[in-house]
């Protein structure tokens, strides 16, 4: 008997320690795993290195995470958004480090962290500040650089739906860093609209696979986060 | 009124218009946000292109119905769109290799600078007050087949965008094929700016006075 | 309108070069597009460089392209089988040169040609002969090997149903190489059981994207290998 | 009839029962082709593995019933197999990152020769004529977490097939931690073959008559 599946948000991010790396899903507010990142912030760790392509909104989710000043480094390849200040004041005092990668390297980079590759060879950012100190090489006449894989200690991702064995599926572009996220992380946590029995996902549209998942939490009424900006809320 | 305000040249519209005429049918290509995003308003009829928005989505369709959306159905600019028959979704790994491995076939993207090898600036004023953000926009001019700009041809405080080699911070060498501005449409060659065509009512010299580099003339033929 | 629908396998294969590189998916029979390979011997291109997991069974599929004498090298996991001796005699007499690589490393430089990656570092086959002459460097205290990315002029695939856009859905175990192979290959060729109308797949469940295929064509009853084989049939 | 002939040891049905029951419940598992597959078989009642094979295929289940088996259904040996409920389908540069990436618990190989500091050797002879042929063996010792072998205590020749240092070609460096023979079950540890468990009326001294490197005493506790 296999049975990944956890009472509550609370219960899935209990063991997130002080220091962690922690992948969050989202692109924007699409796959952000609100529920679980708010129960990580009640959870009270500290210190974390966030990877996530953004910083999110307003002063919900990753902005409250950051808010809350658990966060003392984030790598992001878009650290800006039109309707938060968090982060931007953060950076500016020193508060919390940035590590700035573009986005198909840093989706790539995670994947590579979940496949076991611990380098691989990139076209995109040579000849920009972002290549600077990293080693380059020619591959037929053309430059690249090295770029390594990256892990995690955990992953958040938001999921659709998934099974007690793990599988996921995910909702439209909220699939974005899902996925890689799942791979890379050595303890990954779905939320999902959905927890369902073994069987009732076909195989053939599984998303993600459920080795790369260790828990999963129904979060059957998820809140979408450009609600909660829009009504002013401030998490906690 | 000066003589300056006289000269109009393109508008947006319909630099995105003229921009839309040289994308050839059943093209993959992804629009950056801003004026990128207009060329699909104009492409002309009997042409299906289909768009990749990095985010995990081919066959993005046009924005919702108010009311209809999904806020999980976005495209790289965050906002909602729909997707058409034929669509396809995919996590961001997948998407990249699309982008980096050269299976788009053209990207339009705005600039702050391009310089006459085909530099394209476009991420970053290096101010050190600013925020870094980058986006997918290095391996998107990395990867492309081809990357074109579609931009006014000088800031507003009349600075050339269109410069000898660009002053802010890269986000790709030698990476544009091509620029579309108000006043003109520039290849970028082996032999530096070349010209292409004149916006209606421009000519040649106000064009290179508001270039930071060389334009190559039109050849006799 | 886009329509990359083609009427026939021949048609599928008309411009298979002398010379060229050709993916062929499938592992054992599962996913192995015997009638493309059946009009690539029609056809008659040859000097052929195949990329393939395994080079088939009895004398029909890739191993009659063998045999036929059009296949110059085979880059492969796995080319031996219980019922075959064709790859044997032409390896034994020097007919078709072999490049052996480990399955997921072969998988991987398909996958790494396709995504714009021209080199990663693998752990898979450090120490062992396999890894003579390549470069090999420490990540973490640990040994890799330097493995390049690999290309294809044309990529012959089997998958279960296609639209006309090209997007692709598998069955089962015969998905193996099929979604690497097209994205690494610079004309990538489907046959399919049943080709439909754009939006006749969901957008969610769609394992090759569009993007990554050319043509599609339409093959409603497939041959089985082993069927062919336990009839004796030698192709053509 | 010789001595030789009586000491019989562990059948590979027993081998298979042996090594069985040291699978955690939930574990993901990678059963190579002839002995490692009867491992199935024995897992004791109330476990559940998840059988992954890198083909394509996590869930996998038994043979089908004649006649109702999908040849596109199959294992890493080619064989006819099921999916279990909780099943999923994925390429194999998916299948290949959850061997490479550490995500699967455990892989059960046979050998041609283990060396005792766990170098495997299970891929080829290194014969002139013979046809070269890999497979996934040297990507799954490469990344899998733990890498058990089962595998008969000597050849059929009876030269020992628990050796000093390999001369077949190797599968992968320091690999194995585990082995499962007819006689023994024995450890590779940092100090080289380490005894974990004697068959049923086999002694240590004929172990180690049929090893061709020490092996270490249990330790007396």
């Amino acid at each position: 008997m296999i049975n990944k599946h956890v009472s509550s948000a609370a219960e899935a991010v209990r063991d997130v320690f002080d220091g962690a790396t922690v992948m969050v899903s989202g692109f924007g507010e699409a796959g952000s795993p609100i529920e679980l990142i708010h129960a990580l912030i009640d959870q009270g760790a500290t210190d974390l290195t966030v990877v996530s392509n953004n910083t999110g909104s307003g002063e919900v989710g990753l902005a409250a995470l950051l808010k809350a000043g658990r966060v003392s480094k984030v790598i992001c390849s878009f650290p800006r958004t039109a309707n938060s200040t968090v982060f931007p004041d953060l950076y500016r005092s020193g508060k919390t480090e940035l590590e700035l990668v573009p986005q198909g390297t840093l989706a790539e980079r995670i994947r590579a962290g979940g496949a076991g590759i611990p380098g691989f060879y990139t076209p995109a950012a040579v000849g920009t500040p972002l290549a600077d100190g990293k080693e380059s090489r020619q591959f037929d006449g053309q430059e690249y650089i090295l770029e390594h894989g990256l892990k995690a200690d955990f992953a958040l991702i938001k999921g659709q739906v998934a099974d007690t064995h793990g599988n996921v599926i995910y909702n439209k572009t909220a699939r974005n860093f899902g996925p890689p996220m799942a791979m890379a992380a050595n303890v990954s946590i779905v939320q999902a609209i959905q927890v369902v029995e073994p069987g009732e996902i076909d195989p053939e549209v599984v998303v993600t696979p459920g080795i790369f998942v260790d828990r999963v939490v129904e979060i059957a009424n998820p809140v979408h986060e450009s609600v909660l900006v829009a009504e002013g809320v401030s998490y906690p | 009124m000066s003589e300056q305000t006289q000269i109009s040249g393109w508008t947006r519209e319909e630099m995105a218009k003229r921009l839309a005429q040289d994308i050839h049918n059943g093209s993959y290509v992804n629009l950056g946000i801003g004026i990128p995003e207009l060329v699909a308003k104009y492409v002309p009829e009997g042409r299906t292109l289909i768009y990749h928005t990095e985010n995990g989505l081919l066959g993005m369709g046009p924005s919702p119905e108010t009311g209809s959306g999904d806020p999980e159905l976005i495209n790289a600019g965050k906002r909602q769109v729909t997707a058409n028959p034929g669509a396809a979704f995919f996590h961001h790994a997948d998407s990249f290799a699309m982008i980096r491995g050269g299976h788009i076939d053209l990207c339009v993207l705005g600039a702050m600078q391009v310089s006459k090898n085909g530099d394209l600036a476009n991420w970053s004023t290096g101010a050190p007050d600013a925020i870094p953000a980058v986006g997918g926009a290095m391996d998107l001019v990395a990867g492309v087949k081809s990357v074109y700009v579609i931009t006014q041809h000088c800031t507003k405080h009349g600075e050339p965008k269109l410069v000898e080699s660009c002053t802010f911070p890269l986000t790709g060498c030698k990476v544009i094929d091509r620029i579309y501005t108000d006043l003109a449409v520039i290849d970028v060659t082996d032999k530096g700016f070349q010209l292409v065509e004149l916006s209606p009512g421009i000519d040649f010299d106000y064009v290179q006075s508001k270039t930071g580099a060389e334009i190559l003339q039109i050849p006799n033929t």
